[in-house]
């Protein structure tokens, strides 16, 4: 792993504040997700990924986006490991960047549907943009 | 003051090498108390110990120092020497001069220094011994096991085939525990009750033991050796001396409502009972919870049918005292609440089952006389889950799970789906696992017929939910070797839920001042060396009260204690370590602390009348130390602020002195 | 709220006393001046004429019980303010008096003052004392001075913990709560100094001590029957300190040996001649063992297990205990 | 070179068990520690009474060490747990009171780690030496 990644993926465990070495690598997150078709990659997938230094495809994926942030796989956990949470700090490292938000304030009004909720809006710009 | 010789060991020239010995012995002379002062090629050789014991003769020298190696390779053997010589052994003291000088440093000057110090030390520590001598307590020859499963009654059966009486207190109303439940048993799949019920009947017609079932354990004191314990015996309103155990009286109960525990409420029983056909003792119990005359006052059928008139409404619990040497806790385990696991719809759906519930279906004396039926609509499964570590080694949530793995789960879940495959080829069944672990005997071996040869479904990776629909059970699951999601529809999902230590364990331990982990399973004196005993004397362990284990592990740990058993109860006497605590009971102010950190129970307390200078009487409460239970560990002396603790052998003054002669 | 003063006091004691409930009375009495209140034991009605109320009556009278009620059959009345019980407390839990022979009154508190503190306003040759919301101070040089109350609290006063009971068999006046206090803030301002400095400011507070041992004898968690300090056959006693190290030896030891068990009450500082901060070490115990351990404060129920004679698998390690705090 | 010729003085507590036991595999397999370290044998480290360690620096040593099973270990099931809370706090006060906390230390050497033992005392002797006399703690009534 090269000194960019390590801090990169240093940097997602402390945003997180997740200790990946905590899996057991049982599959119950991925097991519980209810967004799992969605995903590229999946929860375990994450924080085996994470773990190893593997950061770099998980940056460019889409999953980040598709992850519901249901936190089941967080309540299911047996260890403890809420890889929600990881993917969260996954997403804020891009999203974090210059010009890394995936939603931007001029895209809304193209988006917007009456049945969409306020607070649906509200939250998704949370979650995509910084 | 004393009298005390000083014995240098050359031990050849491991010690001689690096320490100039003519210089430590002529150095020791002048130290107080020292009047002979000699070194000799090697002190603990046949001429050595001669040397020592003349010298004291000679000398008459009240203690002895010897500069040699470690106190650990011959300080038993000098001790010897002393008594020989007529001496106190504990008037000995060894000044390490071997491991922890010659060995350590390299030049003669420095180790001859410290070898000097370190003889200093050891002289100034003799100065202040003072004989000691090892009490001595009785052995009552008889034996307690608590719990009657497979473990306790191992132990039970090796103990009294060494001629020794033992009793067995079994909470239930009958032995047999867990295994008397199972169906068959892994590797070999011998049917459980083949294999234990003549055992149980073997201790029922053993002539050296007794059973209290349906009893428990209310007090316990004394200590190894001598202990007294209260055994409550629950009133079962029914007389077992006379009780036939014909079984006419569970026949015409008109109470038959009653959910079976011994078929973890899969079916009901009546309200007076005998849990199964090959019970020990075989004899009813009535159920005052459900039984109409004992509520209010209304039936008496079993009073009419029963022949032989051993029913008997106005039975008292009965408290018998007993003295016992030694006490082997046996206590078991239970599978774990599902209550909490949701996510696993235990509650939701009758054909979500624990594996337990699972062995009760496929018994042929079960609910379904050993069809696998499930639960809901007693109809065929066709698909079934197994789920592997439910609530094991789960370290997220303590109220949920516990984080050890409980060790049998992998081999019971191969067997059942073994035998579901063996018997019912036309169900598919699938494990979902996160390791198979099969240390054991023919156990990988086991696994693998599953898989290659029954055709199971082994994937790796864990359910994440389980929902009712319809008459199916959704199962979503993770396959992580294939990253999958699956999603299966199955007829039935069996959980392999962890075991925890029976719930008893706990207020058992604090009666018998054992230890325990968080986990509730007591912990044994060694964990290597010493895996049977618990720390305190005395008392001993067997089965799946001090971990995770499967019937031949058990039988083996059963056997062992049993076997420690049998070696403390051959003794007559028992000689303590003389080196313990004991207490000045005139600084002594009651506080407790000492009582509170003694890892033995060793500590007691009474109530004391002292006459005060001025002529009046005060009662105090004084701490009193059980020599016998004592280990000498020295805690107590440290929490007790007046010193009036101390410790025998390591008094606060002799270490002192020691720290001083070495500070000097 | 009733005002708790020496009439209510004594009217109690008086009942009590009349009614058979007790048959003495512990209570305080005036000493040679108005503010050197001293314990006292009353064993009539008669002699309750003595009793004395106000905010001199600092002495925590927990101690007092153990030599009471070891000898005589009698039970005794004490009165308890709320720093009190907590002292009440731990001895029970060490079984130092037997509660059946004990009637406890207690009696809210809203501090009692220091007359160091009045000394340093008014300045020497006090002749009178007039308590109360304001302090009347009349001189020998018939001078008057006013002083707040306030502002001459006792320092154990000032950063009080708890205004709350928690034990009596009687309660006049309102309960108070436990208090959110500063009591820690000295400890931190002397960890945060260098080694250096720490070590100047207790070579300089603990040289002046004199071995009076005032501080041992009126602790309520120092109750052995002997002290090791006293014991001749303890490698450490000692009467006097010799040299500069003994008194820190014997501070540490003392400290040490109620570590978990003193309650912060503050009688140690307050009887000190040679003004030694002494709660300063005790409440560095205090404060490291609700660090280290969770938080426990000493004598709040009866039967707790001290945190020395306790512990977890997961305590921890004496090594990080400096940098963990 | 000027150098402190002053030889540092150790006390070591070491517990029979497993410490004393390290010392002697250390001395089994030669490995060398400086001779300032002196060792006094205790059942258990939960015997050592804070009194002795404060003694020890009041006649003069320069630096005490425990040294117990690791916790779990205890052949006493829980002795060192009590040590580690009591050092724990008197270590903590000897630094309130402005002592240099590299004097004390305990350290858990169980009887197989020898090795431990040795570096242990090595890096122990190194630290206090570094330090020079103790004369924060030591009483001059008593030095020669």
């Amino acid at each position: 792993m090269n000194d960019k990644l390590k801090n990169t993926r240093d940097e997602i465990v402390r945003i997180s504040g997740v200790n990946p070495k905590k899996c057991m690598k049982c599959g119950k997150c991925t097991a519980t997700c209810p967004a799992f078709d969605e995903m590229e990659y999946h929860p375990h997938q994450f924080v085996a990924m994470v773990e190893n230094g593997d950061i770099q495809p998980l940056l460019e994926s889409e999953s980040l986006y598709r992850c519901l942030s249901c936190f089941a796989c967080v309540d299911r956990c047996p260890r403890g490991v809420e890889p929600a949470k990881l993917v969260e700090a996954v997403r804020l490292t891009v999203i974090r960047k210059k010009g890394g938000n995936r939603l931007k304030t001029d895209d809304i009004p193209a988006l917007l549907d009456e049945n969409i909720p306020q607070q649906a809006l509200v939250s998704a710009l949370r979650k995509y943009a910084k | 003051m004393q009298r005390i010789g000083v014995f240098v060991c050359w031990c050849g020239s491991n010690i001689a090498g690096t320490v100039d010995v003519q210089a430590v012995s002529e150095a020791l002379k002048n130290e107080p108390g020292v009047v002979f002062s000699a070194n000799y090629q090697y002190m603990c050789s046949q001429a050595g110990q001669n040397m020592i014991i003349e010298a004291v003769k000679e000398h008459n020298l009240t203690g002895i120092v010897v500069c040699s190696c470690s106190p650990r390779m011959h300080e038993a053997t000098f001790r010897k020497t002393a008594a020989a010589a007529g001496l106190n052994p504990y008037m000995v003291e060894i000044a390490n001069i071997r491991e922890q000088c010659s060995w350590v440093h390299k030049d003669m000057l420095t180790g001859t220094e410290k070898a000097i110090i370190l003889g200093k030390a050891a002289v100034a520590k003799v100065n202040l011994n003072t004989p000691l001598v090892a009490g001595e307590t009785p052995v009552t020859k008889r034996a307690l096991v608590i719990g009657g499963g497979i473990a306790g009654i191992q132990t039970a059966l090796d103990i009294a085939e060494a001629g020794f009486p033992v009793d067995i207190v079994e909470t239930k109303p009958t032995i047999g525990g867990k295994m008397a439940q199972l169906d068959k048993t892994f590797p070999t799949l011998d049917c459980a009750a083949c294999i234990l019920t003549p055992k149980m009947v073997d201790v029922a017609q053993n002539e050296n033991i007794r059973i209290f079932s349906y009893s428990e354990v209310t007090e316990v004191k004394g200590f190894v050796g001598n202990f007294d314990v209260t055994v409550k015996k629950k009133a079962r309103y029914v007389n077992e001396d006379i009780c036939t155990g014909c079984g006419a009286c569970v026949e015409k109960c008109p109470m038959k409502k009653v959910p079976n525990e011994f078929n973890l409420n899969m079916d009901n029983r009546s309200a007076i009972y005998i849990p199964f056909a090959q019970a020990v003792p075989k004899v009813a119990t009535i159920d005052p919870n459900h039984c109409n005359m004992l509520k209010n006052g209304r039936c008496g059928v079993c009073s009419k049918v029963c022949a032989a008139g051993a029913i008997d409404y106005k039975q008292k619990d009965e408290y018998i005292q007993e003295k016992y040497g030694a006490i082997v806790v046996a206590t078991g385990f239970n599978p774990i609440s599902m209550d909490k696991f949701d996510e696993y719809a235990y509650n939701q759906s009758k054909d979500v089952i624990t594996s337990l519930e699972f062995e009760r279906l496929t018994n042929a004396a079960g609910p379904t006389a050993g069809k696998l039926l499930r639960p809901s609509d007693l109809k065929h499964p066709h698909t079934i889950v197994f789920v592997q570590c439910v609530g094991s080694r789960c370290a997220a949530c303590a109220e949920k799970g516990k984080e050890y793995c409980s060790k049998i789960c992998c081999m019971y879940t191969a067997k059942h789906a073994m035998l579901t495959r063996d018997k019912y080829p036309d169900t598919e069944v699938y494990v979902f696992y996160i390791d198979v672990r099969t240390p054991g005997k023919s156990f990988d071996e086991f696994y693998r017929r599953a898989v290659e040869e029954y055709g199971v479904h082994y994937i790796k990776g864990m359910v994440g939910k389980v929902f009712p629909e319809g008459d199916k059970l959704k199962v979503q699951a993770s396959d992580l070797l294939n990253n999958k999601q699956l999603h299966i529809d199955a007829d039935l999902v069996v959980l392999a839920a962890a075991i925890e230590p029976d719930k008893s364990a706990r207020p058992l331990a604090t009666m018998l001042t054992a230890s325990m982990d968080t986990n509730d399973f007591f912990t044994e004196a060694h964990p290597k060396l010493r895996p049977v005993e618990s720390p305190t004397a005395g008392v001993f362990l067997s089965g799946t009260c001090q971990g995770p284990k499967d019937i031949p592990e058990t039988v083996s740990q059963a056997s062992a204690a049993a076997a420690k058993v049998i070696s403390l109860l051959v003794k007559d006497k028992l000689k303590g370590n003389p080196c313990v605590a004991s207490s000045d009971e005139l600084m002594c102010n009651g506080c407790s602390s000492c009582e509170r950190v003694c890892p033995y129970g060793a500590i007691t307390y009474e109530d004391k009348e002292f006459r005060m200078p001025d002529r009046t009487v005060a009662i105090r409460r004084v701490a009193k130390v059980n020599p016998a239970v004592c280990q000498g560990c020295g805690c107590c002396t440290v929490v007790c602020p007046s010193g009036a603790m101390d410790l025998r052998g390591f008094a606060n003054r002799q270490i002192i002195a020691e720290v001083d002669a070495i500070c000097k | 709220m009733q005002k708790i003063t020496r009439d209510l006091l004594v009217e109690k004691a008086v009942s009590l006393l009349e009614n058979g409930t007790v048959d003495m009375v512990l209570g305080w009495k005036k000493g040679e001046f108005d503010y050197d209140i001293t314990p006292a034991v009353f064993a009539n009605a008669e002699s309750l004429k003595d009793f004395v109320f106000d905010d001199f009556c600092g002495a925590n009278f927990s101690k007092y019980l153990i030599a009471n009620t070891k000898k005589t059959a009698s039970k005794v009345l004490v009165f308890l303010k709320p720093c009190d019980t907590y002292s009440f407390n731990q001895l029970l839990t060490e079984h130092r008096f037997d509660r059946e022979k004990v009637y406890a009154v207690s009696i809210p508190c809203d501090g009692m003052v220091d007359i160091h503190k009045i000394r340093a306003v008014s300045g020497e040759g006090i002749a009178k004392i007039e308590c109360g919301e304001k302090i009347t101070v009349s001189t020998i040089y018939d001078e008057t001075v006013n002083i707040e109350k306030a502002d001459v609290l006792a320092e154990r006063c000032v950063n009080c913990k708890s205004k709350k009971h928690v034990a009596y068999d009687e309660l006049l006046g309102e309960d108070g709560e436990v208090l959110e206090s500063a009591r820690f803030d000295e400890v931190e301002k002397l960890e945060s100094m260098t080694a250096d400095e720490r070590f100047e400011f207790w070579q300089g507070e603990l040289s002046r001590c004199i071995r009076c041992n005032a501080c041992r004898d009126v602790c309520p968690a120092c109750t052995c029957e002997k002290c090791v300090f006293d014991n001749p056959a303890s490698p450490v006693e000692n009467k006097a300190a010799a040299n500069s190290f003994e008194e820190k030896m014997f501070h540490i030891i003392r400290a040490f040996h109620v570590a978990g068990r003193c309650t912060d009450c503050g009688e140690c500082s307050r009887v000190c001649p040679q003004h030694i901060p002494l709660h300063l070490l005790n409440r560095k115990f205090i404060k490291d063992i609700d660090n280290f351990y969770g938080e426990y404060q000493a004598g709040e129920e009866v039967g707790t297990r001290a945190p020395l004679v306790n512990y977890t698998t997961e305590d921890l390690e004496p090594g990080e205990a400096v940098e963990g705090r | 070179m000027q150098v402190n010729e002053r030889k540092p003085l150790i006390v070591a507590f070491c517990c029979n068990w497993c410490s004393y036991a390290g010392a002697d595999l250390a001395g089994n397999n030669r490995l060398s520690y400086p001779a300032d370290v002196k060792i006094i044998k205790v059942p258990c480290s939960c015997r050592v009474n804070p009194m002795f360690i404060l003694r020890a620096f009041q006649r003069g040593a320069d630096g005490v060490i425990l040294c117990g099973c690791h916790p779990g270990d205890c052949h006493y099931t829980s002795g060192n747990y009590y040590t580690r809370r009591r050092m724990a706090l008197l270590f903590s006060m000897l630094d309130y009171l402005g002592i240099e906390k590299e004097r004390t230390r305990v350290e858990w050497v169980s009887a197989a780690e020898g090795a431990k033992f040795a570096a242990t005392m090595n890096d122990f002797a190194q630290t206090v030496a570094a330090l020079g006399e103790n004369k924060r703690l030591e009483d001059l009534r008593c030095k020669k």
